[in-house]
């Protein structure tokens, strides 16, 4: 194969990957989407094997990397809870991070291979691209190790604040800066693996002192640097397949941590300076004042929702973590088959990261089309009879609209104070991911039914049946 | 050393033939004057890196809106189906593996890269598929 | 300069006119925008003026002939009036088709200077680019002249319809294929005339049997064209700034055309083969059956708005052509410091070219946040007193929502019928661009006010102040 | 024609060197054969005709969506500015202007280019900075 040829094939490629995106903009249009990114890495990989032209034995190990690759893969897929989406993407990031680091160090070992010099004789520039390759990849993959273990609950999420952390973590871009250029000068193994070190060092340090609630923001950046890492490695190996690519990911890790961002009226500085959060840090409710709350039991719960005319659902992260999803399903069914109208209102930083709700309500077969952005339901709260919040705390609570003091105040939220009746369900009087109380659960219209979301809402359900 | 007259003519043939191509380089090298800024400006001698950063820069612009058009419902997708284009690293690890059988090494990291950037793009793509496929229309 | 930093500097200019267009997305960044727009332009000068290194002489005819241009052009900017923006941009896109035409024929008669070979000898490839580039720019500079005569009224807006000029343009565009290959083989400047002629010739035939209301299409088509002509060219000089443009330019264009046919509800296609309208092709309303219409004077108009709470302003066409948009904006004045709500409903054909009313809207400092597009304000009607249909007809006509039969059945338009009145201002009860008879007009809530639309709305103005 | 001891000589060392120098080719062979393949997927010997392409393309998408996010207000001066940025086809002119002084005809030729798109330049650009101007908002 010409390669100019080839070039034009992964130039096709890469607009396969812009399609698959693009596919993304609407449900019905992503499946195609996603087929289109399936041929695109096809095209991308036959290409390769076409200019390649490996030997027999260099074939048969190829078919094997791809074979065990594969199935660890397939099976993964296939056996993942959607509740643990989080992690998974954190851990797929480890890996495409190590990857590039292995790939910069096939780069070293037998530049010849890679058009880029022999060697000893390794191009310069070629030099400066693969290091900042391989520094980025190792920052993803160490970084995205640590956010898998915070997010698994394998690792507390607690931050873990060293003191300097600052000087250390600022000697070791400079020394890294150092070495890529003492790379470029001697071309030594030992200054390669060096910054592969010093990066791998960098990627914990970074992270460590992010809180475990903050993980989302780090995963979705970890996604923007594994897409720059690409990219640069694009460079050396002359790659439009993989330039395009890594300039797609990384756009879209950096657009999605600005989003999360902006749901959550924090900077992305103050995300990545850590110290933030950290789920046992949550400070309870009870702090001076008594005040009344009114409680309720599944029965009242479902003699209010059976006589209302239309309810609005707030999922949060409680659903995640109770997996009441499909409960939550069967009592909308219930619902609707009363007459009822039931809508979902998602807020965009509800959960752990963005579009989590989506999927989980996805995954109980919750039709997308009954399922509503902040912005188109915002206004309808004040119609609605019972608002149904199941697991979210943040999303709704009044101080971020009203009290200017409160850290959170800004930060849009859903209004479910409008609607006539607020029914809680959570297992305690606690706070939520940015650890402040909400005032809504003493509110006249708010009753609490205290307990695990899946239970509770079980409960109602069969309460309905009476 | 003396020349035979064979020789000298010889010589003088190479001599005369030297100016001619003397004199023709330089009428070249007046042409080339002529036409090197223009062949600057038309891109015939352009460093590829310049073109690939081109390419890099619009493909930002790019992403930038494709992303931005993607429907919030779908971010987590999103998140799944980016994880395995990047993966389309594998190209760097086929070549290593495919190519480098002088270094044992390279081939050796190579096929680490190839096993998981499969990990990868097989996870990635199905976890998307997986996903995508729970996103349904209320039916009537 | 390097050709290296040439190059990047030409990709710099190309972002920079990204960033022009990014800036149009709002009002408020618009502005700077065009400055991006301008520095950009000004690099691509300077970068190629670097790289060209001309001699005092050539230094001197390039300083006059920017002077020539550029002043010819900043006086035009200046002097135009807002309501011929259709014909200047016309005017504007007939230059760039004829300027690509001689910069491909300077390139043929001076191939050194754009490094593309020398002559007798120039490489295949850029031929063919070039070839391609000559003919859209002809056919561009000549279909433009004529949109230019017909939209300024220097041509009747009939469409000619030539006998079998499908045969003849499909023999005119084999003709072009025979000899651009013919180009490529013989290199003749006799065979790259007669691809100039023959395009001339086909920018002519292909839009004569357009009718002058479709000329914004085509202006909008021609204007995509002019944009795949310059990255023909931008190919040949190897031009990054040139690609990129043309490529902007193009899509650009293609939007347009497409949302203009959108808005009327037509193929891009049917408006390409011609023959629809024209202006004076418009049948007038008196077919058969007499049916009675309610006319009033501009006292019952002013009488009617004063005393309304909401009044809904909707332009159309005739406003522009009466230039009546100072007349409207005093007159919502009046209406605004009587206490009474005012905006501006604006249909996304009206007029005669997309955004026409907007910039004539904005000519009589009508804040832009006042006026809004169709979607957003076709819900409104139901709860305004008043509607001031002015100058516009099709884009409220209710057989397009009603009447399976009507040829504009599908067209989205405005609801002036749910407001409680409609006043309609024009001369007569004639149709507009789609010939089409309005059945408003004779609907009960309905009054005519017959007359020019400035001399009309000035009558009222005077008539509030009784 | 007999040659000298030395010429002999002279022309032994040659043939060592040659000999060397085949050898040494060969090697050289070896080495670019594993390398050529390599050496193509890096993009190192690729038509600048593919990275334009690229670019096109590219373009395109950023085109597309750049032009679909521009509000329908905006909609006249966007068909103005297109028009005074397509006119970067000056470069063209200039370039035909500038060097071009060998040809009479392509100095006109470019001339009349220059001309042409500096009216669409200055005009197109003025005319958008007039529309713009005019766009206010509310005053409160
Ligand atoms: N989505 C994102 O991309 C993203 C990214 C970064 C940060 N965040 C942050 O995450 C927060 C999301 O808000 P949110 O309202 O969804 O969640 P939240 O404010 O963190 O509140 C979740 C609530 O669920 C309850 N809960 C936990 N387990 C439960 C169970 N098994 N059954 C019932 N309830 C349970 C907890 O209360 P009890 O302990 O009383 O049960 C807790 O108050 C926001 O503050 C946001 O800024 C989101
Ligand atoms: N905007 C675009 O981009 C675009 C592009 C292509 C086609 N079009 C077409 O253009 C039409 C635009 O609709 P429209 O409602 O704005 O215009 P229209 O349907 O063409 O109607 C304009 C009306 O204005 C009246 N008029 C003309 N001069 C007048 C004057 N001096 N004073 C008062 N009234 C005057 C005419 O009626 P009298 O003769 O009775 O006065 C005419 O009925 C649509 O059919 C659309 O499809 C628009």
């Amino acid at each position: 194969m010409s390669a100019d040829f080839a070039s034009f094939l992964y130039l096709v490629s890469g607009v396969l990957f812009i399609m698959a995106l693009r596919g993304l903009s609407h449900p019905p249009t992503s499946r195609q989407g996603n087929m289109y990114g399936m041929v695109g890495m096809g095209i991308a990989i036959v290409t390769t094997l076409a200019l390649a032209r490996p030997s027999m034995g260099g074939f048969a190990l190829i078919v094997l990397g791809l074979a065990l690759g594969g199935s660890v893969g397939a099976i993964t897929a296939r056996r993942i809870p959607m509740t643990s989406m989080p992690q998974l993407v954190a851990a797929f990031h480890s890996l495409v991070g190590l990857a590039a680091v292995m790939v910069a160090a096939a780069a070293m070992y037998a530049p010849e291979s890679f058009g880029i010099g022999t060697i000893g004789n390794i191009h310069g520039q070629a030099l400066v691209e693969m290091s900042l390759g391989v520094a980025i990849g190792a920052i993803t993959f160490t970084g995205s190790v640590i956010a898998f273990l915070k997010l698994d609950g394998r690792m507390s999420g607690k931050p873990i604040m060293l003191g300097g952390r600052h000087f250390i973590n600022a000697g070791l871009g400079i020394a890294l800066v150092v070495l890529i250029v003492m790379l470029v000068l001697t071309e030594s193994y030992a200054v390669f693996w060096l910054i592969v070190v010093a990066s791998l060092v960098l990627g914990v340090l970074l992270i460590i002192p992010i809180g475990g609630a903050d993980m989302p923001v780090v995963v979705s950046m970890l996604n923007s640097y594994s897409g720059w890492a690409a990219a640069a490695l694009g460079f050396t190996l002359g790659n439009l397949a993989l330039i395009i690519t890594g300039a797609l990911v990384g756009s879209s890790g950096a657009i999605l941590s600005y989003i999360m961002c902006k749901g959550m009226n924090r900077s992305f500085i103050s995300v990545i300076l850590g110290g933030f959060g950290g789920e046992t840090a949550a400070a309870s409710g009870d702090d001076g004042i008594q005040r009344t709350v009114k409680t309720g039991a599944a029965d009242d719960a479902a003699y209010l929702m059976m006589n209302a005319q239309k309810v609005i659902i707030v999922p949060g992260y409680g659903m995640a973590v109770a997996q009441a999803q499909h409960a939550l399903r069967e009592l909308a069914d219930k619902l609707k088959a009363n007459g009822v109208e039931v809508k979902y209102a998602i807020h965009p930083v509800a959960g752990r990261m963005p579009g989590h709700m989506n999927v989980l309500l996805a995954e109980a077969n919750v039709p997308y089309d009954e399922v509503f952005e902040l912005e188109d339901i915002n206004s309808e709260f004040a119609q609605a009879d019972v608002a149904y919040v199941i697991g979210a705390n943040d999303v709704t609570n009044p101080s971020a609209r009203d009290d200017k003091a409160s850290p959170i105040y800004g930060m849009p939220i859903l209004d479910v104070d409008k609607a006539r009746t607020c029914l809680f369900v959570k297992r305690s009087l606690g706070s939520g991911y940015a650890g402040i109380d909400n005032t809504l659960f003493y509110k006249d219209g708010t009753m609490m039914l205290l307990g695990d979301a899946k239970k509770m809402t079980e409960e109602i359900v069969k309460a309905m049946d009476h | 050393m003396e020349k035979t007259a064979l020789e000298h003519a010889l010589d003088q043939l190479d001599q005369a033939s030297a100016a001619a191509r003397l004199a023709l380089d330089q009428v070249q090298d007046a042409a080339d004057a002529a036409g090197a800024a223009a062949h600057a400006a038309s891109g015939g001698a352009i460093d590829p890196f310049v073109f690939r950063f081109a390419i890099f820069v619009l493909a930002i612009f790019v992403g930038y809106y494709v992303v931005w058009s993607v429907t919030p419902a779908l971010h987590t997708p999103l998140m799944a189906v980016t994880n395995a284009i990047s993966s389309v690293i594998v190209v760097g690890a086929l070549l290593a593996v495919g190519i480098s059988a002088a270094s044992g090494l390279a081939t050796g990291f190579g096929f680490v890269a190839l096993v998981l950037a499969s990990v990868n793009i097989f996870g990635g793509f199905l976890v998307t598929q997986r996903m995508l496929a729970m996103y349904k229309k209320k039916e009537k």
